[in-house]
């Protein structure tokens, strides 16, 4: 029986675990070390491993996750913690530049065992300079791979596959669910790291997401259930590369596509999302396939309007019964 | 000194105390949310420094900047309203705690990715070189901050450009959890300017006076064309860095070390006229914000009566400020929207 | 009648023009100044306005782009000129935390008048560090306006209009384009700044496409025009905001889509595109919108293999054959 | 210093020289295309500093690093045939001129983004350190590239943790068209490495054997574990920035000025035993490789013929390269996916 324990937990167990495993993983960002990081993901670690294993940097993130590369390069496993995704901007050169083209320019000649955890999101109040959403931005990157897990197992899993991996890695963890509590068995055998999976089936309508919006589309899904629609829920899990296959199914049975993303929908992750199942569903759907995305603007400190800026169970409700030509028409 | 601006200096530091303290309360209450980084402790710095400006120089500060503009001239409530998320907010409600701004006072912001404050600053201290203006600016960051790379960058096309920028470092010892020696090798941030020849000076944060002299100092170089100039002020938060920190990784003898020379309740112990005397005060020697009630008492500025209404007023002026924020209304999206096209005007873009 | 200049001459008049009539104009960059830019788009500027209007800065992206925010928040209006796309990943959180969200930040208080010229693209043998696209990561950002010119007729108004706007503006200048020539009328009106233009009428077929893209997308046809296609070229001239109306008009006509991108093709500009007329044109689609994009990989320094990742007027013909039911079914 | 030892480094100079004047020739035939940045005029700085390197350490360079790589002992072949794009380059055509990368010799890659040597030198240091191994890592970086933020970051975190990196500036006094006093507040690149504490050196650039005898003794402290050590070795580029620069920002007679302290150019002229005459050769001064020549003549070292022969050595060398680069097949398409997706092994992704 698996118990329930939250993300955070689970992240730090699979930090443990990959380190206990493996001395060549070592984590590094801004008290990640002796604070136990700000998340308490790296928690107790620097008791267990000592400073060069659990390293406290610095407010130097280009020059920290440029480190980090360098030391994949000669085949460490390093684990950046960017304190939050919002600070991420000033370490884009060396994920981008670097870690995403090194194994590319070379010729094929140097692993790039990096892992990169971002918390993000949309949390609570924090204003428009901490919270950024970066996904759109890291999959157009050709040799980054992007896991957004939603659950403590999959918490537990993706990082540890993303350890493990000797490609670079970037983890979008959310910061509303590292509290979020859910079953975590270690002795599970792991789903490929990429794969989508439908968390509720359904019949009337898909609704594709991932991360903390995946957790509130189950949500609106149950709400949706007691009106007669019957979605089905798929959990992206990773948005690079994305498991196509899994929603093309979900799509040729019910016909109707809603995407539910944080981030601004404007050229968001949605984008992608909606234009490539449409291209590969156009004669599935029934109707045009639909985002309900954040808002194109940054984020108002204003609690009554941060929340209008992003979906929310209710609002996911109405957009799908819209999509599945139940709702008022737009 | 005159006694009026040793008495203004003592009430904005008493003024920034109580406003933080009660924000404290107020996060607590949830009037508040979001990251909140209160200054106490810290007073002397905002205060000697920011009294040493004229209006026409800018401010650029940091997310821990309700005291730099409280000091600044914001009222208040425009401040507390602005933490409440509310319409009557310095930021309209849009900004919140790490985002204060007031053109009119030429407060340009606060900041809450740490190392922005160096190139905002730099530029407007660039339009001001340009337009050969009389003006300076003055640019607060952490200890913490010193070590992104905007701070070398900045510091460099400051120097090189000869800019009017006074680059004030809040040197509190701490990068949240993370102290000095472990995340500088140079410990002594104000040698950390050398490297661009930048005159560098380091002062006691504990004296509000060291800090306003050393100030008008370097305000007056500036203004006489020299460049940029800067501080290393050396000072001590009491609190965690921000309302989610117990601040854990702080030995307690630490924190209290600090607290007991903390500026504010040292100079309201002070002006208590019989404790401590005349020559527990002398005794007190590392404690420079004494030698300010000393000096004022003996110049006969300080009477209780004086520190008792002080006491008073700025509790009132804080107790106004919450109700005028409670009291302001929600923005509603219309403003949010508003406020991100605000510089479209009548521009027809399509 | 209009003289045929290269598009960096008119990209040098139109800053003449613009930091002759408002002293408030300057530009900075690395070696604008005395070396007259490295497309020669500030030549002669440095002898005729000084240092301080047009100032070489060190190799500081980072630092150099916020110094522009500030001033621009005191009413000045700094043309930045990061030398290529390729280091503004170093510039982007001024761009991104700071000038785009300043003005919305502080409720409205601030001005942002500021222009950011990148000079990008794929050009010749660069290798992938400086190949590197950022559309997708600007289009991102609400509050930033990005502009595309392809001609010298319009690379010479959106700049000016550029300067002019008090908001913050990208231009994407393609590197492959400084060269060419074309008519510049400076007696013509401008069109809005982010309207789009259909280049070529056409019925069967609509081609969106900007940039250099959208030259080639004109050449191809030329070319599908003698097999018997007809297709409609509009080149969107802005990727922030998108003139959805111009495409949607045009789709309506032709009930054809492609779309044709230099950026790598997941989550790239022309996923938005597609997604956004998708959703607005479903029922007048008489088969699904596609996208000629890059391929998802760093550019490769070899030429001919750099060729082969990026679309050529060759296979622009071969998708659009394909997208409008001409071609071999794929 | 031992003949062979002196020799083997006027080979390397003499390769590199000839080499590079052939890459330009290249480049106009049509062979090469991109960017080019070439290094005649700098041959005596990656001399002197990599016949110090030990084969375990490391090397991190820039865009303008083909004589790092040659010096580093990756053949010409490979290195030609990369600038060409070809199959055999030593990054299989990927990377081309700026992106040189040879695992085996521990060559770690020329980077294009000005800044990027910084961060990843400091990675494979922290992965030393923490492994406890006797190897160090040296760090190229031009004199414009210190002005980058990530200099300052990396500079500070090597100081912190004491990690074994030699950085090297080669200072050749541009940034592309920006001369060093116009884009540094500070022109003495060497002091701006107190900023972290870092053992810093200025070493004439022009002579091969101080840059040589500065690095062997920098390296000694690093393996001593004393932490990063900093080189400012003075230089200068004879040719424009790249290809495309015809270096008009220059006046001649600075160009001029710097030729005739040619490293290599001195050591060949003197080495033709009666021009120019020992006093000459004395009087020269400035030139610091003619005191290498002169070294090596009064020792016996060098003969007429050995030049001759190595003269034609390199020239044998650079004409097999381009040979060897010309009949190398181009890469296909196949070739690129397997480079990108190289690290995916047998993993089961979806
Ligand atoms: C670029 C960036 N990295 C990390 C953070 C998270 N952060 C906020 S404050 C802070 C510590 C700053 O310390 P210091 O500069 O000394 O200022 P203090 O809080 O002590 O006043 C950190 C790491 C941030 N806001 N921005
Ligand atoms: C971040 C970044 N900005 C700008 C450039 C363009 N650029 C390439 S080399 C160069 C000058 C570098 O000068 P320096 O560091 O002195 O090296 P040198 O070329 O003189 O060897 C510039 C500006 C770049 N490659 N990367
Ligand atoms: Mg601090
Ligand atoms: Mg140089």
């Amino acid at each position: 029986m698996a118990d329930e324990i939250p993300v955070w937990k689970a992240l730090n167990m699979a930090m443990d675990a990959e380190m206990a495993a493996d001395d060549s993983v070592f984590t590094l960002g801004e008290d990640v070390g002796l604070y136990g990081g700000s998340y308490r993901v790296t928690q107790d670690l620097y008791a267990r491993y000592g400073e060069w294993r659990v390293r406290d940097t610095p407010i130097s993130e280009g020059s920290f996750t440029g480190l980090a590369v360098g030391a994949a390069m000669v085949g460490m496993r390093p684990v950046v913690e960017i304190m939050t995704v919002n600070f991420a901007l000033l370490a884009l050169d060396a994920i981008i530049n670097m870690a995403a083209k090194i194994p590319f320019m070379s010729g094929g000649q140097f692993p790039m065992p990096l892992v990169v955890r971002m918390p993000g999101g949309v949390a609570k109040q924090l204003a428009a300079q901490h919270s950024q959403r970066l996904e759109h931005t890291l999959m157009n990157v050709p040799g980054l791979r992007i896991a957004v897990p939603s659950t403590p197992q999959d918490a537990w899993w993706q990082l540890r596959q993303a350890i493990r991996s000797n490609e670079p890695v970037v983890l979008l963890e959310h910061e509303l669910l590292y509290f979020s509590k859910g079953p975590l068995d270690t002795e599970l055998p792991p789903l490929p790291m990429h794969r989508a999976v439908a968390r509720r089936p359904g019949n009337d309508l898909t609704i594709v997401s991932y991360s903390h919006m995946a957790n509130l589309s189950l949500k609106a899904a149950e709400r949706l259930s007691a009106e007669g629609i019957d979605a089905e829920v798929i959990d992206l899990r990773s948005l690079s590369p994305i498991d196509w296959d899994t929603c093309m199914r979900s799509i040729q049975k019910t016909h109707y596509l809603l995407v539910v993303e944080e981030d601004c929908g404007f050229a968001g992750a949605g984008a992608e999302i909606v234009a490539g199942l449409t291209k590969r569903c156009f004669y599935d759907l029934d109707a045009p396939a639909s985002r309900h995305a954040g808002l194109d603007m940054p984020t108002p400190y204003n609690g009554t309007l941060e929340a209008a800026s992003i979906p929310t169970i209710t609002s996911i409700v109405a957009a799908a019964r819209q999509t599945s030509g139940s709702g008022e028409p737009s | 000194m005159k006694r009026d601006t040793l008495l203004a200096m003592l009430h904005d530091m008493l003024l920034a105390r109580t406003f933080e303290e009660r924000a404290a309360q107020e996060y607590t209450k949830g009037n508040i949310a979001g990251f909140l980084h209160l200054y106490p402790g810290e007073e002397a710095v905002a205060v000697g420094v920011l009294h040493a400006a004229e209006p026409n120089d800018y401010i650029v500060s940091t997310y821990r900047e309700h005291v730099h503009a409280l000091v600044r001239g914001v009222p208040a409530g425009n401040v507390m309203a602005e933490l409440f998320g509310k319409r009557d907010g310095c930021s309209g409600g849009m900004g919140g705690s790490m985002h204060l701004f007031d053109s009119e006072r030429r407060f340009m912001g606060g900041y809450g990715i740490v190392g922005e404050t160096y190139p905002v600053a730099t530029g407007i201290a660039y339009s001001i070189a340009m337009q050969e203006l009389p003006e300076a600016v003055i640019c607060f960051f952490g200890d913490g901050a010193v070590n992104q790379g905007t701070f070398h960058e900045s510091l460099n096309m400051a120097a090189l450009w000869k800019l009017p920028v006074l680059f004030v470092c809040e040197n509190n010892r701490y990068q949240i959890g993370t102290e000095i020696h472990r995340h500088s090798a140079v410990t002594e941030v104000y040698k950390r300017a050398c490297g661009y020849r930048i005159p560098s000076e380091k002062v006691n944060g504990m004296d509000v006076l060291a800090v306003h002299q050393a100030t008008l100092s370097a305000l007056q170089r500036i203004r006489e064309g020299t460049g940029p100039q800067f501080l290393e002020v050396e000072t001590y938060r009491f609190r965690g860095h921000s309302m989610s920190d117990p601040g854990s990784y702080r030995p307690n003898v630490e924190v209290q070390a600090f607290k007991d020379e903390d500026p504010v309740t040292v100079v309201l112990e002070e002006s208590i006229p019989d404790y401590p005397s005349e020559s527990q005060l002398d005794a007190v020697g590392r404690d420079n914000i004494a030698h300010l009630t000393g000096h004022m008492r003996r110049e006969g500025y300080l009477e209780m009566e004086d520190v008792e209404r002080m006491k008073k007023d700025v509790a009132d002026i804080v107790d106004q400020a919450v109700s005028f924020a409670l009291n302001s209304p929600e923005p509603d999206l219309q403003a949010a929207w508003r406020a991100l096209y605000s510089n479209r005007g009548e521009e027809v873009l399509i």
